[in-house]
């Protein structure tokens, strides 16, 4: 892997490529972090009108500041309706929702995520993580899932400890033989090496493009599964200099997410 | 991990009854008296909150929290609590930190969202002290909800297919119109729960301002329910503005007024969150003799909610929070 | 039948023997009419803590005046709670809700309703009456079920044409048999003649007491089934001058439910 | 009637269909683009209300009822709609004056409450015209519950054991983890639905004041929903108090301001209902050639509710019933 590219940072990189993928007019119910970063920073790019839902009840807000929490009063700023996590759940659950993005400790190849424990025995884990939150309710439910995490061979695994939330599970027709809604499932996973997508039949995960100075190599090195890669497989195009002004200025001007600018 | 084509059979333990018939039973007798219940904190948790009962904790773990209750309940050292562990961060942290909790229904625990893990309660939950039961916030939300609209389970469409489904106590069930695959998840009635409020009458009137959160179904589905509130109002003031009630008072226990009553977490529209105190607890729980020395100073070295607000700058504090509270009136 | 009494009327004699029925500090779900009547005749003398909701959504109004609806305005003043009909209905599922008060088109000796139809083609009616309303789930759902209904052998029938409304059913044990909640059922019915209860063992209806100036024979002769009469079987007491006064002058001034004053 | 020991079984017709994947697919093309959906009356019922369709009516019969649509749908002389009984009063009357319905999930109708029935809605019901299929208000409102929750079905606790249950569409269930009997009741998604609000946006986003009857439910099982408002207010203004939004924007496909616009049926907090006009409805029914008269008049005789408000006295009239509410602002 080359050096990082003097003009931005990696953080910057993913959350400029998260934001990009984001349609306008969409509703989307997103987590705080580096998913909320990429909307808003949509919201004042490409999709000023993305509707952005927080699982415990706010409705398009006008986002001012970066919340903590999903819950807290930067998530209710403005908004149309403060609801409850009843009334977000089962817009999703109705099909209302377009998209949902997360974030992930473990990931496999059909998008399946862990964020419950490391260890083989649940009731004595060698980690213990949070669990699902929202997140397999809204990997679940909402039309297409975004990821985005940091790619290594610890996260990128090819069977994970924990099953938390549903990607495609063990492939083509798995999620609606389970029961789960037909026609969802993961659509991107950005990370700090490419821009993935799912093989349309196999469902399995797919590089779509490396980011600036990544090669495939690098890819594969870092990936526990065997990775896709499109045919042909474009150089993620790079933050544009209006995108780093917004994203510095305007939606993490304290550095949380994109870290502090020197 | 799944295995291709494999028919999950879930593991997990259900804490309490979704006996609907046993819940009915115990509304019928329930009072529905109009009496004041104005009470301390510490004779609200005194009374309602008995060693073993199945607990309860309202808004978003870090937000809009009875941190009062959940202080109380560790200095009068309440044992093998269950615990809805719905959106639980720093409710969690607490009730863990006081080692007051054996069994844990687990939608989302040890993180504090942006904030990081819990050092403190990832070695708890990773000891074995806690038996788990997994689900997700939206089931677990809706086995409030089940219980409050008085029904003994609700279908739903996620958990299924995952792990979680696995380590859960629902089932899978066919729907009776569609011959479709459902999720089933059984009702869950709280022997007793908390909520901190806006506003609530001596009576238990209570209304609650920005989102509701699971609230509004957790309130209804606690066989027991203590309300804190920033302040006590006149009934006047609640029948001023109905569309605003969400807690009615025949389903409350006790009233206690506790300003700032959600410190450090955040109360939309009052104050924000204390970061640097929330960052605090993260740094001393590293290790479990500093966490004790930290909760001899706050909680078992305070006699109630107003000394800890006091160590962590009173007034002067809270009015810094209110400032940085984007919606404050 | 002896001549009304000078001092009230039925309609007044009804209201006031209804409102006896309701205990304090219970929570009741009331229709419009005389229940209505009867609640707040009750909350203005022995159950001045009667919280009242109305399916359509009110929670402990300050009753001001008849509603001509359960949903409108006068059913809104100063209420405790504005609320939904899934709220109230929920809170009769949950058991919270002790008493439901409704009127009667036809009633069987276990309580059962005929409010939907006249004839024996449930696609061809006789009559066509309104159908359950809230009726069939609020006594389903709630402890305890009053009714009130004039008391003739077209109402009091041996067989209902259409089993709105669930009473005992069928008899002993039938409610829980079907699936209805347990513990449930009918508890009195005021009618022109008599206050009724249920019989504790077979859940057939018997009179409690007989309003003043009405015999047995007058029961036996309006009633299409065979009426069993407790023993003693006592004088309904009649409504008292407070009553009477509280009732015309400050619950139905208008004369909507008891009549114009002369 | 029902016979001891008898098994139910029921034999009502299902109007529409309980299948979630087929609503899902629609709710994920539906536009959420923020547009101008401002129109007039008759262009909302000519775009959304199609012959054949199945129709729900918001509000309580004669309360927060969108009178302006209910007549425009009989002006345009709709046909063949199946229709949502639930507590429909005068705008059962309306529709069946029109004869716009062929089939009827009936919750409550041909009854106005405290007013007593409709001579022509029982006379229409009676001739065999309408396929009815028989509900309670609770299981009705569960059924719109069902869809805005994105299930096929919800189990529910009433019914049961009745000739209702006979005559409806439910179906007996045994509960997962009880064991015991319960109701199971289909989702019900309206292909279109009318809410008569306080206040709405130009792009839908919608408030009301005083109870929800079933609306907010309603708002979100039905495929097309149109608004109609008593003011056109900015969205500051709803975003300025998001608590008191029920219906945001995306659900809605047109906005129609519509001032009165629950007349002769009362609006909570704005005009109550004209007792008058509503028994001269009552009355006029007796015969069909009177009726006829009186729909001549008032709805095939206006071009709009605005004529027809003109004709029933105007502003004069309106302020009449304004100074008559009492929750009158």
């Amino acid at each position: 892997m080359s050096e990082a590219n003097p003009r931005y940072n990696l953080m910057e990189l993913m959350v400029c490529v998260a934001a990009r993928q984001l349609e306008d007019g969409k509703t989307a119910v997103i987590g705080t972090g580096m998913p909320l970063a990429a909307a808003m920073l949509a919201q004042k790019t490409t999709a000023p009108n993305l509707i952005v839902m927080f699982e415990a009840g706010s409705i398009a807000p006008t986002l001012i500041k970066l919340p903590v929490s999903v819950a807290d009063s930067y998530t209710h700023t403005g908004a149309i309706m403060h609801s409850s996590m009843d009334e977000i759940m089962e817009s999703c659950q109705r099909g209302l929702v377009d998209y949902t993005f997360l974030g992930g400790a473990q990931i496999d190849m059909y998008g399946n995520i862990n964020t419950s424990m490391i260890g083989t025995d649940f009731q004595h884990p060698k980690v213990r993580l949070p669990g699902s939150g929202g997140a397999n309710d809204l990997a679940s439910l909402c039309w297409k899932t975004l990821v985005i995490t940091p790619h290594d061979q610890r996260r990128f695994v090819r069977r994970l400890d924990f099953l938390t939330t549903p990607g495609y599970l063990t492939g083509p027709g798995a999620r609606e033989a389970a029961g789960l809604p037909a026609g969802g499932g993961p659509y991107k996973v950005i990370t700090t090496l490419a821009l993935i997508g799912f093989h349309p039949q196999s469902k399995r995960m797919q590089a779509e493009s490396l980011h600036p100075g990544v090669s495939r190599q690098d890819v594969v090195d870092n990936t526990d599964f065997k990775m896709l890669f499109a045919d042909p497989l474009p150089v993620t195009p790079e933050p544009t200099e209006a995108e780093l002004r917004i994203l510095r200025e305007e939606v993490d001007p304290q550095g949380f997410i994109i870290g502090k600018q020197a | 991990m799944l295995e291709s084509g494999e028919s999950i059979v879930p593991q997990g333990e259900l804490f309490s009854s979704p006996d609907v018939e046993a819940a009915r039973a115990f509304f019928a007798q329930k009072s529905r008296a109009l009496i004041d219940k104005r009470m301390t904190v510490r004779e609200a948790v005194s009374r309602f909150v008995h060693d073993g009962a199945y607990f309860a904790s309202g808004g978003f773990g870090g937000v809009r929290i009875s941190t009062a209750v959940l202080h109380e309940i560790v200095r009068q050292r309440k044992t093998r609590l269950g615990l809805s562990g719905h959106t639980a961060t720093h409710d969690f942290q607490i009730l863990v930190a006081g080692k007051c909790i054996d069994r844990c229904d687990i939608a989302y625990v040890v993180g504090l969202e942006r904030r990081g893990l819990s050092p403190n309660a990832r070695r708890y939950l990773e000891s074995g002290a806690v038996r788990m039961t997994e689900w997700s916030n939206a089931t677990l939300g809706w086995r409030y909800k089940a219980a409050a609209m008085g029904l003994p389970f609700l279908p739903a469409r996620s958990v299924l297919g995952t792990d979680v489904f696995r380590y859960s106590a629902a089932k899978e069930m066919t729907c009776p119109f569609t011959g479709q695959k459902l999720l089933a998840i059984p009702a869950l009635f709280p022997d007793v729960g908390v909520i901190h409020v806006h506003r609530a009458d001596q009576y238990g009137n209570s209304q609650v301002d920005g989102i509701d959160i699971a609230d509004h179904d957790m309130a209804r589905a606690c066989k027991r329910l203590i309300v804190t509130t920033e302040r006590i109002v006149s009934t006047e003031e609640i029948r001023a503005n109905p569309s605003r009630t969400s807690i009615p008072y025949w389903l409350v226990d006790a009233v206690c007024e506790v300003r700032y009553g959600s410190y450090p977490g955040n109360m939309p529209y009052e104050y924000y969150s204390d970061e640097d105190h929330l960052a605090e607890w993260l740094e001393v729980e590293k290790d479990e003799a500093g966490l004790q020395a930290f909760l001899d100073k706050y909680i078992f070295g305070t006699r109630d909610f107003q000394e800890y607000l006091e160590l962590k700058g009173g007034e002067t504090r809270m009015g810094e929070l209110g400032e940085m509270e984007p919606l404050k009136r």
